[in-house]
């Protein structure tokens, strides 16, 4: 183990500024999503204020859960965020990749879905029962439109798998350019969608319906674990597709700007969908994913196989 | 505690509960979201769950059925945790009074930190309580 | 030169065996424990400490009789047999206690003559011997099948045997016309090499290939697996076709491709897409079960299909991959049946229904179910992930260098693959719902925890998975599998891909431990009821989780296809039955279950062989 | 004239009777009511609007109020209990399922023993851990 | 073969604003059955009418429901007038009937957002309430008050309007129209929300007549009833409107339903505006006094018909007093509409009939309990529990 690894890990692209710039996101979401709704909203640094405020509050925990899975799942999830934002932006910022490949970041992610699961289910609760059923059902409504959106730019850069090569692959084109790439990267802003369980699939915490979900039982550090993780896949999803998709970050002189750019695009349509669509039924959302966007996918990769 | 307080006091997610009233509070507590009162830019959201909650905004009489409910939904809110008390129901009982289906004493089923009467308060009303709260934490 | 070191893994547990017939129970627990150890014993030290250089070379052993080479050792058959010892032992620590009263005498018989078939059918050089051996360990299988206590016991047991048997003979038949094809040289299977030209040679490589196929349980006759796995005991459902089949199956299949067939490409595409369909096929049908051993049964099937893909694929990664994943798929699998038999032996029951919130009364159990949850699945750093990421990198490299219909369709059995793991994950979240978490039935209230030998085996394999996640190239692909390959001829495998487990651990748990000081230092636990909305906590508010997955049974498309397998239109056994009732007839009535009858079956078949040849 | 019709079919079953402006009070034998239920509800097509039930100096009254959507008329059945300890009459609750809560609910309030009600049990004070198991109505002499 | 399971949702649960509980049977995620418990809102309010004058009774049945809070004076008045065939100025009428459908309007308006916000789409929860503001400030206009008008007396209305403010209110009403075509065509368009919509929850004409179902909900189920045109009173005789009535009994046609009606009230609030400017008079006929008998008053409510009946004996006190919201028939509908459909469909469908539990649970008399008011000092109270939480803080 290398010490840079742990300043990637904890402060550059890692912790620190994936967490600050999730929670400033999570903000310009809330801000956004409230402009289209008339409103003014939040403050803009309303994410910090909610997140410090959850830390000094109460920790309950019910008197069926298992306690230690209870209180360390949202930090394991939260870890495996942080691990994998690290290693996402490693690559990016610079071109080095430690820890795995793509097919590594995939099964990580699927961690925070199993975490959701058992921190929640384990809880006893009704709700977070159904939540938890629900979540895992989103995640196989995504997966398979996922695994082809991997797959296209693996295809693409020659069957490279590490992130940096695939980075690497686009020095002289960008894959967002082919026809295959457009698709792919389209499909892969509905996974993202769902795979960050925003509206239309905020399937498995719909407030209104199961109340939070898995969610429901947390108060308290857990709970603002939670939410750090999950704005912090604010970062995580769009960083991912823009290295996959759209040749990285260029940071000298104007290439700063494209990349702030890039990146609010990609967030910005995400709010955009988010604020104008119901939440649909879990059903539809298996419907969707399986008999649309999987197709459309394979299309992206076929088209990928015959080099378009 | 001073630098918690003031997180708190920007960051005040309310649970509403609606003990038994005429629903016109209820209403006038989802208005303050929308477009024209917005609270949300106090901070304030509304969630769910009573786990995640720092105030509970309570209005009604309190009948016998849901008394016992309100009060163990006050138990089950982690702490630090404020009670408003919304209308004049859970002030004084309104019309309701002299009914023989509601909860003798208000008091002994949740301590009320503050009232907003009115019937149904004005959402400036609900506000001006609310920023009440918001200075006392700063103080 | 004969060897007595080799014939004691055939001999020692076959004279067990023998004395077992007649000694009290607590002498047969004893008397198998020693021979086990001993045989473990025996290949730690060829492994680790004195590092038995010809036999590692493959050169040393071999028992010749009458001028035939019966068995002999190389460095494939040698890490198989390492493994069976370990499973064998660790199975046998689970089964010190706790056995069904009932049959224990017959399963401490039975076990160590397992074990001496299983030993055998790895050590055979011999084409007769092996064929001895296998019919051998599928005879036990259904021994072990008639000592299960369910209604349908001796229809599985039934099941079981005709589908083994049948294979068991093509398996003969495919051995024979290898034989013709190579000009009837030697009996020995070091010496075949049959390159796969025209339909005589195609014929015996899905000949051979069945067998193999139906013992690990591969599609399209895998039927057998999950009913067995439900109706025999835990502990033999563990050991025979969670663990050891798939040893036997997947050497077999290993052995196939490398030394006893030239496959060519087609044949390559045509093993992969088995294997791709094998993985989702049986995955779906894992996800619906309500029956906590029948989708454990589907999951040792479905597995299976990775290893079909990796071995299939003719790419060396990938066929480390596969022989890693029968390595890890014993291990976790055999801990997945292994926790639920601790369940089950506690609680009554494995019908997933009934339980749940178990986690609080079995903690031990939990977390060991838990690890094999994640491996199963593939999450890291368990083992799991290692062989299937092994797999899927090299079936990329396969996809790189084909032609691009060909390049499509390998992505799409890769697609499959990788999609049917996120499904495993799926059901198993089921699984793990459905029994530990989610709210705990009133009458599961006094549970206890397992006793200390169930916790301790499961433990090992718990840690096992771990290890060989953690430290996969340093263990057990460098100690067991490459060598394996080198001696085998094949390339050694360059990883494509980037994945550092152990330092994506650390700094997992650095971060981890950020956070958990974050919560120690701001926490504030107070215990209370559940949040209902105000409602209590009654015991009917509780989801099971097994119709977690409804929605997806209920799909358009899906519905149909669902109903048929569940009338058992898949199931080539059943359609077999149904559909040709005379030859069925007929073929029960040779089949009458009687073992007698069956040796005699072999017999024939070998006699009448050497007859016509 | 529907009403003509009504009062003709009826016949005697139909006892003193108040005429209002669109509005019928009549009074119904216990044994006829469900004669008289049938024919508004399923010939005539009335709607039931609701019962309300009274406690008087003779005893407990009941009174239907169906609703004549077409005409804007009400016809109201009413039924006169003289046992005020034990009030009993017929459910009309099986010829019309909408009069299922309202018949529960004047159950809970007067005691009153609804024969053929499919579900007896208390609309309001299911889950009411302070109210006792008696009708409201016996609080007061308590 | 799988296992049916319980959900309990409520009593305190985001998708009900107020106190309710219902156990929902689900077998997987499809609802089999409900179970409703009512009574948590229970306050008993006939009981205490029967101990209030006429005229307090008026200000006490404003109280039963903060939504339709005209609708049940309206319908109690009526009650009132019933007993002695009262008339009212014919100004007085349009006022009725402008307040009237004013409050339709709000209340479908506030039915959309609550609808949105309960699939999800907090867009539209928000667009909608905003479109409400206007609404409500033409209540101030006219009333003083945002909600509890306080505008309904026997034989005729308490204030006037100030036909100077017309064309102020004529402008806001130009709006809702507009914006309500805007909202059926984002029905008929948006893909999404037509799924989520269409089809759901099923309340069949048959199951609606038989359920003796009322208001949007019947009229969405094909059942053609409105107290407005069965029994034009006040000013629904001399104004033109239709009845929507569409025949599939889902979320859709609920939905649409009430936007139609929203279209048809802006109509009737325009004609009584015109009419209001030119036809001039007095606005309360003057009653003394309410001779014994029975009176029976109805009104259409936005969620169907609201139903008074009062008994009086001369008095000035009714001996009794009942109410009937048109929620208590509505909810029975729920187990007609959401057997085997999905769970996330049925909760919408449990919101489809816009459920007023407040409305629901009124009830009864009985019983003279030693009464023990809430005689506290109201600003007292609030500066100690003030100091109480400041001191706490402070410590």
């Amino acid at each position: 183990m290398r010490p840079e690894y742990l300043f990637y890990l904890l402060v550059f692209p890692g912790l620190l500024f994936t967490g600050t710039l999730g929670l400033v996101v999570g903000c310009v979401d809330r801000k956004v999503s409230a402009r289209f709704q008339f409103r003014v909203g939040p403050p803009f640094l309303q994410n910090f204020n909610d997140f410090f405020k959850l830390l000094g509050k109460e920790t309950i925990i019910t008197k069926e859960a298992v306690a230690s899975l209870f209180i360390s799942a949202p930090f394991i999830a939260f870890s495996m965020i942080v691990l994998v934002s690290a290693m996402i932006g490693t690559a990016m910022f610079f071109g080095v990749s430690f820890g795995g490949d793509v097919i590594v970041v995939m099964y990580l992610l699927m961690l925070y879905s199993v975490m959701v699961i058992l921190g929640g289910a384990c809880t006893g609760n009704v709700y977070s029962s159904i939540g938890a059923g629900r979540e895992i059902k989103l995640l196989l409504a995504d997966e398979l439109a996922f695994i082809l959106v991997l797959l296209v730019p693996i295809v693409k850069s020659g069957y490279v798998l590490s992130l940096d090569g695939i980075l690497a692959a686009q020095q002289d084109g960008l894959f967002i350019g082919s026809a295959s790439g457009i698709i792919a990267f389209i499909v892969g802003i509905l996974c993202i969608q769902a795979k960050m369980t925003l509206t239309p699939f905020d399937i498995p915490e719909a407030e209104t319906e199961i109340v939070d979900g898995p969610f429901m039982e947390y108060s308290g550090p857990p709970l603002a674990f939670w939410k750090l993780s999950h704005l912090m896949m604010w970062v995580t999803f769009p960083f991912l597709l823009i290295l996959l998709f759209w040749g990285g970050f260029n940071l000298s002189g104007l290439g700063i700007l494209w990349a702030i750019l890039k990146y609010l695009l990609i967030v910005v349509v995400m709010i955009i969908i988010k604020n104008t669509n119901p939440r649909v039924r879990i059903d539809t959302a298996l419907n969707f994913f399986w008999k649309y966007a999987t197709p459309l996918a394979l299309i992206a990769l076929i088209l990928a196989v015959l080099g378009a | 505690m001073g630098w918690y307080n003031k997180r708190l006091a920007k960051s005040i997610w309310v649970f509403h509960v609606s003990a038994s009233p005429c629903n016109n509070c209820d209403i006038e507590i989802l208005d303050l979201l929308t477009p024209r009162y917005d609270l949300e830019r106090f901070g304030i959201k509304l969630v769910g769950s009573i786990r995640h909650a720092d105030v509970l905004l309570v209005s009604g009489i309190f009948n016998q059925k849901v008394g016992p409910r309100v009060q163990q939904i006050y138990q089950q809110a982690p702490k630090p945790c404020f009670v408003v008390g919304i209308g004049t129901c859970p002030a004084s009982g309104c019309c309701f009074k002299d009914s023989y289906n509601i909860s003798k004493n208000i008091k002994d089923i949740i301590p009320i930190n503050l009232y907003i009467p009115g019937c149904p308060p004005k959402p400036e009303n609900m506000i001006a309580g609310i920023v009440k709260l918001v200075e006392v934490l700063n103080a | 030169m004969n060897s007595p070191f080799i014939l004691l893994f055939v001999a020692v547990p076959a004279i067990v065996a023998l004395v077992n017939l007649f000694l009290p129970v607590l002498l047969r627990k004893l008397l198998n424990l020693l021979s086990s150890l001993f045989l473990l014993y025996s290949m730690i030290d060829v492994f680790f400490i004195s590092k038995s250089a010809e036999l590692l070379r493959g050169d040393f052993g071999a028992i010749t009789i009458w001028g035939q080479e019966i068995f002999s050792v190389d460095q494939m058959s040698l890490f198989t047999l390492f493994f069976i010892q370990i499973l064998a032992v660790i199975i046998l620590i689970y089964s010190l206690k706790g056995v069904q009263a009932d049959a224990q005498k017959s399963f401490y018989a039975l076990f160590p003559l397992t074990i001496a078939a299983c030993n055998g059918v790895i050590l055979s050089d011999h084409a007769i011997s092996f064929v001895v051996f296998w019919g051998l360990s599928g005879m036990t299988l259904f021994l072990f099948a008639l000592l299960g206590r369910t209604k349908e016991s001796p229809a599985t047991a039934v099941k079981t045997i005709l589908i083994m048997g049948g294979t068991d003979a093509l398996l003969v038949m495919g051995l024979a016309l290898m034989w013709v094809l190579q000009g009837q040289a030697s009996w020995a299977l070091s010496a075949l090499n049959t390159p796969v030209t025209d339909g005589l040679s195609w014929l015996a490589f899905f000949l051979v290939l069945s067998a193999a196929f139906a013992k690990a349980g591969g599609f399209p006759l895998h039927t057998w697996l999950p009913d067995f796995s439900r109706d025999a005991q835990v502990e033999s459902a563990a050991l025979l076709p969670a663990s050891l089949d798939k040893l036997l199956g997947i050497y077999l299949l290993a052995r196939i491709v490398t030394t006893w067939f030239t496959i060519s490409f087609i044949l390559n595409l045509i093993l992969m897409t088995l294997g791709a369909i094998t993985v989702i096929t049986a995955v779906m049908m894992a996800m619906n079960q309500h029956n906590g051993r029948r989708l454990l049964g589907y999951h040792a099937v479905s597995q299976v299909g990775y290893m079909i893909l990796g071995i299939g694929s003719g790419n060396p990664v990938a066929f480390a991959g596969g022989l890693f994943h029968m390595i890890n798929n014993t291990i976790y699998k055999s801990n997945l049946f292994l926790t639920l038999g601790s369940v089950e032996k506690q609680t009554g029951t494995n019908e997933l229904d009934d339980l749940g919130g178990l986690a609080r009364n079995m903690p031990i159990t939990f977390i060991m179910a838990l690890v094999g949850a994640l491996s199963i699945s593939g999450i890291p750093p368990f083992n799991g992930f290692f062989s299937k990421w092994m797999i899927y990198q090299g079936v990329l490299e396969t996809a790189k260098t084909a032609a691009p219909g060909y390049q499509l369709w390998i992505l799409v059995c890769l697609i499959l693959a990788i999609f049917g793991s996120a499904l495993t994950l799926a059901s198993f979240m089921k699984f793990l719902h459905a029994i530990y978490l989610g709210k705990r039935p009133e009458k599961l209230k006094d549970i206890k925890e397992t006793s200390a030998n169930q916790w301790i085996a499961t433990g090992a394999l718990a840690v096992l998975c771990l290890i060989f996640g953690l430290a996969a190239v340093a263990v057990p692909l460098k100690i067991f599998i490459y060598p394996a390959m080198a001696n085998a001829g094949l390339e050694l495998p360059a990883f494509s891909g980037l994945y550092q487990p152990i330092l994506l651990l650390a700094l997992f748990l650095i971060i981890f431990a950020l956070g958990m000081i974050i919560y120690v230092i701001t926490k504030n636990v107070r215990p209370d009821e559940i949040y209902l909305g105000g409602m209590a906590p009654l015991e009917k508010f509780r989801i099971v989780g097994t119709a977690f997955y409804n929605e997806i049974r209920n799909m358009r498309g899906l519905k149909g296809v669902y109903d048929a397998a569940d009338k058992q239109a898949f199931d080539a056994y059943a359609v077999g039955e149904k559909s040709s009732l005379a030859l069925s007839r007929l073929f029960q009535k040779a089949h009458p279950g009687l073992l007698q009858l069956y040796v005699l079956f072999i017999v024939i078949g070998v006699v009448v062989f050497l007859i016509v040849l | 004239m529907p009403e003509n019709e009504f009062f003709a079919a009826m016949g005697d079953k139909i006892g003193k009777t108040i005429e209002k402006k669109l509005r019928y009070y009549f009074e119904v034998k216990n044994e006829d009511l469900h004669d008289v239920v049938n024919y508004i509800f399923n010939t005539m097509g009335c709607r039931l609007s609701t019962a309300t039930a009274t406690e008087l100096y003779g005893g407990i009254e009941v009174l239907y109020h169906f609703s004549h959507d077409a005409t804007g008329t009400y016809y109201c059945p009413r039924i006169i209990m003289k046992d005020k300890k034990k009030p009993q009459m017929k459910s009309i609750t099986p010829i019309v399922r909408g009069a299922e809560w309202i018949e529960r609910e004047m159950a809970e309030m007067f005691g009153i023993d609804f024969d053929g009600h499919p579900r007896k049990e208390p609309l309001l004070t299911r889950n009411n851990p302070t109210v006792e198991k008696l009708p409201l109505r016996l609080r007061r002499i308590s | 073969m799988s296992m049916v399971n319980n959900i309990p949702v409520g009593p305190f649960h985001p998708l009900l604003e107020e106190a309710e509980y219902f156990n929902i049977v689900v077998d997987g995620e499809t609802v089999v059955d409900i179970d409703m418990d009512i009574g948590w809102m229970h306050r008993g309010h006939e009981f205490i009418s029967e101990q209030k004058s006429f005229t307090q009774s008026i200000y006490l049945v404003e109280r039963i429901c903060g939504i339709c809070s005209t609708s049940h004076p309206i319908a109690c008045v009526h009650a009132f007038e019933d007993v002695d065939n009262i008339e009212i100025p014919e100004r007085a009428a349009y006022i009725r009937s402008l307040v009237g459908e004013l409050e339709r309007i709000h209340s479908h308006l506030l039915w959309f957002g609550l609808a949105g916000h309960f699939i999800g789409y907090d867009t539209v929860w928000m667009w909608a309430w905003k479109y409400r503001e206007p609404i409500l400030q033409m209540f101030e206009i006219i009333s003083g008050n945002r909600n509890h008008y306080g505008m309904m007396r026997i034989g005729g209305v308490a204030k006037d309007v100030d036909p100077a403010r017309i064309p102020e209110m004529m402008k806001i009403l130009d709006m809702v129209d507009d914006k309500m075509n805007m909202i059926i065509k984002v029905a008929k368009d948006d893909p999404v929300l037509r799924s989520r919509l269409k089809g759901v929850g099923v309340l069949t004409h048959k199951d609606a007549v038989e359920l003796c179902a009322v208001g949007p909900t019947a009229r969405a189920s094909g059942v053609n009833t409105d107290v407005r045109q069965d029994e034009p009173n006040d000013a629904y005789g001399w104004v033109k409107f239709d009845v929507p009535v569409l025949p599939n009994g889902d979320v859709y046609d609920k939905f649409v339903v009430r936007a139609l009606e929203i279209i048809e009230s802006t109509k009737i609030c325009r004609q009584c505006l015109e009419k209001l400017a030119t036809v001039k008079g007095p606005i309360l006929n003057n009653v003394k006094h309410i001779s014994a008998g029975e009176g029976l008053g109805r009104y259409e409510a936005p969620r169907g018909e609201v139903f008074h009946f009062i008994k009086t004996d001369g008095t000035n006190r009714p001996i009794r007093h009942k109410v009937r919201a048109p929620s208590f028939n509505n909810i029975p509908t729920y187990v007609a509409s959401c057997k085997g459909i999905p769970l996330a469909d049925a909760l919408i469908t449990l919101a489809s009939v816009d459920p007023c539990y407040c409305c629901t649970e009124r009830s009864l008399k009985v019983v003279d309990i030693n009464r023990d008011p809430f005689q506290i000092d109201l600003l007292k109270l609030s500066r100690e529990k003030t100091q109480q939480i400041r001191s706490k803080i402070h410590e």
